[in-house]
């Protein structure tokens, strides 16, 4: 094992403080993916208090350098959020979201960056559920990584 | 500028039998203090910077001998490519501020003359002057330059045009390797220190006293060995009436056919021991930030674009010009040298080839008329025609 | 094999006369105010960019193995001015040219692209590795017999070298453009053997091209980081690798804006992180596979691992076959609804 | 430095339940850009609006945060509130402390510390909006339909009977389409013409209506409400104003050309009308066919002509037609059998379509109505209907359902019990689909009242045999073989899109999907519109349909357009794209992922170095944008922005969340 690894290793064995909560950015889409987690809100469907969501009108709107700047802000997960392809509210933009970020999130995991830390996932204006249970499971799978050391800068 | 016989003044000699560095170096950790580090040219790369060296594992002598310079110029420990000038903390009525700390003492073992003369042109630049630049006096004060004679000049290497040689005497101690012996000579009041520390060391093949006769024979051979391109760079008719011929210089027609190749990229000042220009930004994060400093090149294009948008240097043309006859004439014009110790980095990492010996060639026909230029090779059979020669398009 | 290796080393003589001539005439007939090639660089085996202004200047033109500047992204400032600007342009310039064209960048009614097909570049660093001396050592690298002749500096006689395939740049052997197409003109069709040589596919194919990308992905994550890591931390920000790139051509680049300001000046690693993603991600799909990125780089980085990765995800992922030769769209200017979906 | 004001809603106990109000309040009242925050119990009431606009003047607040529920509830109404207050109404960012906060945790700590993240957030976000702006643009009152079939017809009248001006353009000589050449129509069988002549009379005398007939559109620039649409007018070689459309010149013409409007069965004269109740009535010179521009002689029209209505050098008109809106109307194409061997490769001339049925069995058509076989005239006695002649199939055909075959298949059976005593019908199908109102009954009857034998599976293979057809197929219910001896088969051929619809979409800017229909905005909610603003759908060219849908998706359409007609102005949206020109490269990436075509080339000049230098930038029309930003990530230069969503908002939002 490389030493790089370390670090990520040693925050999945003993996470600094108990209270250690993974902080997720989340960028929605307006129509579907914001819609569908304030769904969860007026269905009252309980998930982590660890996703910030940032709101934009589409999916084909985010720019993987957001990704990035989250990253290296110190965030230790980002999910991007759109409609479900073929739904986009503007016909096309997830379609375009989805080939950036497919190579985007290939090229961040071959740059080292654990592709498990960012998340693409399409969730519609009626899937409160799914957004809910996306953000369980996301917060799951990145309590168990730990912190975020390799992207971000230290304070 | 005098010619370098390499034994100004009467430091103290010393030699010891053995080519391990590995005496030296404890002697200067013990005078550095603990948490001193140890940075030294790595080998086994294509591309070659300084990197740490561990006490213990020092290289021998003879390790440099088989190696080149380093393709990275260690300016950066003493200039780094980033470095915080403050923090802070909070904003109006809690406002704090804190300085960096200097952080660990080091020892740069195994550089050469020309680089270690080029930290005494920042030297003049940037502690000599009425300003003094408080971070990097912090970290010269902090750092000892082990300089080792350069036994294997590279193949862009010309010191000796600028006035040194690779036997030049710079850095606090100066190395000069000689058959099994090493000659070690102090250069500085640190240099002293170390050297008395090494003395008191003793025991057997421990250093003593260097026979002067012997000594005088190592410096002046290594000082005479000759570099590659030395001959061929011809500066020395810049430095005579800087002021006189700066006219002439800038005016020069040569400009319009050296700098249309040039990319605008920063590598040559970047790779360059002698360039220090830098930026300072502010990177605020909320209520707190830092304020950093960072290199900055002459050769970019916004390098001096202002706030109104006006920029001075333009074009190509331009910036080419402002970089050489910086080195070459402006520099000479205040300081009575030029700003370039002839390591022939700029020349390796050119990607277009602009070379200081093509500039000072063309320049030196401004003031003084030049033999025809030789007829270039023809034949792509000579991919290269190595030392076919200029020629010029006028 | 001997023979031809002569008649190869003829055919480039004969080029570089036509180079000239060509250029001259063009110059001459004021069809043009520039011709952009190569000349003799002031020292070392390599060849410089040559702006040739005067009939004269022709004469100092060279073409052959020892040409590795790119000189397609010249083209970008010199349209400028008035008058025609002409490329003595090998396959990788074409490509770059097209690029420019194809970003609306380059007016094609003010460039005028002269093809020359291409045996190859050479490589100093793999010059040096097999005559086992220092890159910067080399003086001379003279195709003869089929090897090359290397001779180094302070050296009266040239030692022997290997075969020209094992000296040439990784991106030349992988090159499919060796014969340039949409140009102009193409000089030399009629040298037989140049014409055998650079009509025969690639040494390497996409496979061994992309070998290096293969073994990086192979690290595990913890490798992968160390490995990146200790590359960015040699970057020097010197931004040739931006500079040289045809398919960096924005009027403003965006690593350099204030507001918003995408990238951070300190050189800490997630910035350069940053930095180097940026560049990959906006040449995704766009890089011409010039190779000029990692040959400018004074730091030796890499910077082709991170295109290839690019350019084989998206041939892998979006089944377009030839990604470095610049269409109308780029693969991310276009979709297919059926495009795959790994992980969303 | 922004002056941001902060009101923070308890939302009853919505909000307040879950999270800790005064500390949120307190945390944020340290936010350096904050100089007043409060916390209503209801800010959306009209005393939490008034504390607002209150504040606003007190503080002078220059931009304001609602921390409340969901922006998606009330930010329209909180924009009013600050506009009431003096502000811009785009000085406002909402946090989301309901939906996305208060109802979804229960750990009260948790949920106070995000609150305020959230705050932040919309704190970093709001210092950096900019006051926005809408603007208008003025609509032409006119709309351009396209095509003059039933959709067409419908769309044009019930635009023009709004009080519209509408072009309708039909690239035939007359009016009517494909409804024109039916025979009767299910599910009701009254005949097509009945219903169909009096609506083409209706759009001929209509005053707001203008019918460019045997013309076709060329080209459309423009934007929504001020379209130019180009009209090529088709030479007639007759002059529309003289021509009485007696017909003396079609009795005495010596031509003979097969008769497209009876699908080849019937012959017509180079000089024609296509059918007798032709609109407009006006005589066509079809010259490929006619002897005198083959042959130069000839000019017997010319002569029986008392109208002087012959013009032999009458040229091709453009004219250009300024236009609100456009409604697509272009119809279908019949599927060409001829690619199943089969069926005999369109080789057997008693193998016929359904259309060229409808042609027999028409009291107009080339047998006054009498079914005859085309071979030998010869009235048939055993009729095969085969169903799903290339729909659903997607190897040699077309993956969709064509929709109309299941009706008029049993439609053509009824007809030929009805028509010919005694004779027998075999229908061989895969499904029968009769969803609509009525169909079910309809089909009933064909089986039940009129005897039509269905036999479920696929027919393999058609040979003749002594002058009739042996149609060799499968019963897989009966699971066995099924053997017909036929005199004439009729083919179902599905319903495919016009050849040029491709070139149609091009020209109207509009997308087609993979079997080349034009394609709606939204399959469910956006079924009339395009991602064209003011470019509809009518009809068939968006996807097989019958006569009812037809008439329905038209009258929608319709109604669309002349809702559009009716705006004095169209207001732009206030959040779009926007172009920092002096970092624009002009490489209009952006405009190639542009859904709604707002992205064009503009030429700029500016003084570079003393110099005069003109270039290409990218430029937004504000009045197509609809703001979804996909040109801000294709733009390299970073000079592409969303007003709103701007890459520096998203950012600091992005920073505040990690502090």
């Amino acid at each position: 094992m490389s030493v790089a690894e370390a670090p990520e290793e040693r925050a999945a064995a003993e996470p600094e403080s108990e209270a250690w909560q993974p902080k997720i950015v989340a960028f929605c889409c307006n129509w579907c993916s914001y819609a569908g987690a304030d769904l969860a809100g007026t269905s009252r469907l309980h998930y982590p208090a660890t996703v910030r969501v940032v709101r934009v009108p589409c999916s084909g709107r985010v720019n993987p350098r957001f990704v990035i700047r989250a990253f290296q802000r110190g965030a230790d997960g980002v999910l991007v959020a759109g409609c479900h392809p073929g739904d986009c509210h503007y016909s096309t933009g997830n379609y375009y979201a989805r080939r950036r970020f497919l190579l985007a999130r290939r090229l961040l995991e071959y740059m080292g960056i654990d592709p498990e830390r960012f998340w693409v996932k399409w969730i519609s204006g009626s899937e409160g559920p799914k957004f809910a249970e996306v953000i369980r499971e996301m917060s799951a799978a990145i309590s168990a990584l730990g912190p975020n050391r390799k992207a971000r800068e230290e304070e | 500028m005098e010619a370098d016989d390499g034994t100004r003044g009467a430091p103290t000699m010393l030699q010891y039998s053995g080519t391990s560095l590995e005496p030296l170096v404890q002697a200067a950790l013990r005078v550095m203090g603990d948490g001193t580090r140890v940075f030294a040219p790595e080998a086994g790369r294509e591309v070659r910077a300084f990197a740490p060296c561990e006490p213990g594992k020092v290289p021998a002598a003879g390790y440099w001998a088989t190696l080149t310079n380093t393709d990275i110029s260690p300016k950066g420990y003493l200039l780094p490519q980033t470095e915080d000038v403050m923090r802070w903390r909070g904003g109006t009525g809690n406002l704090a501020i804190e300085e960096p700390e200097a952080g660990p003492p080091a020892v740069l073992l195994g550089i050469r003359p020309c680089d270690a003369a080029a930290f005494e042109l920042l030297d003049e630049v940037l502690i000599g002057g009425p300003f003094v630049d408080q971070t990097y006096r912090r970290r010269r004060e902090r750092t000892v330059l082990i300089t080792m004679a350069c036994t294997k000049p590279g193949p862009a290497c010309a010191c000796d045009a600028f006035g040194l040689s690779p036997g030049h005497r710079s850095g606090d101690v100066v190395v000069y390797p000689s058959g099994g012996r090493l000659l070690v000579l102090a250069n500085s009041p640190k240099g002293e220190e170390i050297l008395g520390a090494l003395q008191a060391e003793g025991g057997p093949g421990g250093a003593v006293p260097a026979d002067p006769g012997w000594a005088g024979e190592v410096v002046a051979a290594a000082c005479s060995t000759p570099t590659p391109l030395g001959e061929r760079i011809l500066v020395q008719g810049l430095l005579d009436n800087p002021q006189g011929i700066a006219g002439a210089l800038f005016a020069s027609k040569a400009w319009d056919r050296l700098a249309p190749r040039c990319l605008s990229c920063g590598a040559c000042t970047y790779v360059c021991p002698t360039c220090y220009c830098f930026a300072v930004n502010d990177e605020p994060r909320g209520q707190s930030g830092r304020r950093v400093r960072t290199w900055d090149s002459c050769q970019f294009k916004d390098f001096l674009t202002m706030a109104g948008g006006h920029n001075p240097r333009p074009g190509k043309l331009e910036r080419v010009r402002q970089r050489f006859l910086h080195k070459l004439n402006y520099h000479p014009q205040r300081y009575g040298k030029f700003l370039c110790v002839g390591c022939g980095r700029c020349v390796l990492a050119c990607p277009v080839g602009l070379h200081i010996g093509e500039v000072a060639e063309a320049l030196a026909a401004e003031i003084a008329p030049l033999p025809a230029p030789v007829p270039p090779a023809a034949g792509a059979a000579a991919g290269a025609a190595g030392a076919a020669g200029e020629g010029s398009d006028a | 094999m001997k023979a031809v290796a002569q008649d190869l080393t003829a055919d480039l003589a004969r080029l570089e006369e036509l180079a000239r001539s060509r250029a001259r005439e063009l110059l001459e007939a004021g069809t043009v105010r520039l011709v952009l090639g190569h000349r003799q660089a002031w020292t070392g085996p390599t060849a410089v960019p040559h702006f040739v202004t005067t009939p004269e200047a022709a004469g100092l033109l060279v073409t052959g193995p020892g040409c590795a500047a790119g000189i397609a992204k010249y083209v970008l400032d010199e349209q400028d001015k008035e008058g025609k600007v002409a490329v003595l342009a090998r396959g990788c310039d074409t490509l770059g040219i097209r690029r420019m064209i194809v970003d609306k960048r380059v007016d094609p009614e003010k460039v005028l692209v002269i093809g020359l097909p291409c045996a190859g570049s050479i490589d100093p660093a793999k010059v040096a590795n097999a005559v086992g001396a220092d890159a910067a050592a080399i003086a001379r690298v003279t195709p003869r017999d089929g090897r090359v002749e290397v001779l180094l500096h302070g050296q009266k006689e040239p030692v022997g070298g290997p075969p020209l395939d094992g000296i040439l740049r990784d991106v030349c052997l992988a090159c499919d453009q060796k014969v340039p197409s949409g140009c102009a003109e193409v000089l030399g069709a009629d040298l037989a053997v140049l014409a055998e040589v650079s009509a025969r596919p690639p040494v390497l194919d996409a496979g061994d091209a992309e070998a290096e990308v293969t073994r990086i992905e192979s690290l595990s994550p913890g490798e992968r980081y160390a490995y990146w890591a200790d590359v960015f931390s040699r970057c020097l920000r010197c931004f040739a690798c931006r500079n040289a790139c045809p398919a960096c051509n924005c009027r403003v680049c965006t690593l350099e804006s204030y507001d918003p300001k995408w990238l951070g000046h300190p050189t800490d690693m997630p910035n350069q992180f940053m930095f180097h993603f940026i560049r990959a991600m906006d040449v995704a799909g766009r890089c011409v596979g010039c190779g000029e990125c990692e040959r400018v780089c004074p730091a030796g980085l890499p910077l082709m691992s991170l295109n290839r990765k690019l350019s084989r995800d998206i041939r892998l992922l979006f089944g377009v076959e030839r990604p470095h030769v610049p269409g109308d769209v780029e693969p991310l200017g276009r979709f297919e609804p059926e495009d795959p979906e790994e992980f969303m | 430095m922004p002056r941001v004001g902060v009101f923070i809603c308890w939302c009853g106990s919505n909000i307040a339940g879950t999270v800790d109000i005064a500390r949120v309040v307190e945390a944020v009242a340290e936010m350096p850009q904050v100089v007043h925050v409060e916390d209503n119990k209801y800010t959306c009431s009209e005393p939490g609006q008034a504390s607002i606009r209150k504040a606003v003047s007190d503080h002078r607040l220059d931009r304001v945060v609602v921390a409340a529920c969901s922006p998606r509830m009330h930010e329209n109404t909180f924009r009013k509130t600050i506009a009431a207050a003096g502000l811009n109404p785009y000085l406002l960012e909402v946090a989301n402390l309901r939906e996305q906060c208060s109802w979804v945790h229960e750990d009260k700590e948790a949920a106070t510390v995000k609150a305020i993240d959230l705050v932040r957030m919309a704190v970093a976000k709001v210092c950096r909006h900019v006051p926005l702006f809408t603007s208008q643009s003025p609509v032409t009152k006119r709309a351009v339909v396209i095509g003059g079939g039933i959709a067409g017809i419908q769309a044009a009248l019930d635009i023009a009977d709004a009080g519209h001006e509408v072009v309708l353009v039909e690239r035939t000589p007359s009016l009517g389409g494909h409804m024109a050449q039916l025979d009767k129509t299910f599910p009701t069988l009254d005949c097509s013409a009945c219903i169909l002549t009096p609506k083409m009379v209706e759009v001929a005398q209509h005053p707001k209506i203008t019918i460019y007939a045997y013309s076709e559109v060329e080209k459309v620039d423009g934007y929504v409400g001020n379209f130019t649409v180009t009209i090529r007018r088709k030479a007639r070689s007759v002059d529309e104003t003289r021509c009485t459309g007696c017909g003396v010149c079609m009795t005495r013409c010596p031509s003979n050309v097969p008769n497209e409007f009876d699908v080849g069965l019937g012959k017509r004269k180079a000089i024609y009308v296509p059918f007798p109740q032709a609109v407009p009535n006006k005589a066509t010179i079809d010259r490929e066919h006619c002897i005198y521009y083959q042959r130069g002689r000839c000019r017997i029209c010319e002569r029986v002509c008392e109208a002087k209505a012959i013009v032999f050098d009458q040229p091709d008109e453009l004219i250009e037609v300024q236009a609100g809106a456009i409604v697509a109307a272009t119809g279908y194409a019949q599927f060409d059998h001829s690619v199943y061997g089969e069926y005999g490769y369109g080789q057997y001339p008693d193998v016929i379509t359904g259309l060229e049925f409808e042609r027999l069995v028409c009291a107009s058509g080339p047998t006054e109505g009498k079914i005859k076989r085309p071979s030998d005239g010869r009235i048939p006695e055993t009729v095969v209907f085969i169903k799903c002649v290339g729909s659903r199939d997607e190897n040699k055909g077309v993956s969709y359902c064509s929709r109309t075959c299941c009706m008029y298949t049993a439609k053509h059976a009824i007809l030929t019990r009805e028509k010919i005593p005694g004779s027998r019908v075999y229908i061989f199908y895969m499904d029968v689909r009769t969803a609509g109102k009525g169909y079910e009954e309809f089909y009933r009857r064909a089986t039940e009242e009129y005897g039509a034998r269905y036999v479920r599976g696929r027919v393999s293979r058609i040979y003749p045999k002594g002058g009739r057809l042996v149609v060799v197929g499968e019963d897989t219910i009966l699971g066995r073989k099924a053997v017909v001896e036929a005199d004439m088969v009729v083919l179902a051929a599905a319903m495919v899109p016009q050849p040029d619809a491709g070139a149609i979409a091009r020209t109207l800017g509009v997308s087609y999907d993979q079997d080349g229909f034009l394609t709606e905005a939204h399959p469910k909610l956006r079924p009339v519109e395009t991602n064209t603003a003011g470019v509809f759908l009518a009809g068939a060219c968006q996807g097989p349909k019958d006569i009812p849908d037809t008439v329905a998706q038209a009258s929608a359409a319709a109604s669309k357009a002349a809702a559009l007609l009716c705006r004095e102005a169209l207001k732009t949206e206030a959040m779009i794209a926007s172009v920092d020109e002096s970092r624009c490269s002009g490489c209009l990436w952006c405009e190639a992922v542009c859904p709604y075509k707002a992205i064009t080339a503009k030429t700029i000049t500016e003084r570079v170095r003393g110099k005069n230098v003109s270039r290409t930038v990218a430029e937004v029309n504000k009045s197509l944008c609809h703001g979804c930003g996909a040109c801000t990530v294709a733009c390299r230069d970073g000079a592409m922005n969303l007003l709103g969503f701007t890459n520096q908002q998203i950012l600091a939002e992005v920073e505040a969340v990690c502090l």
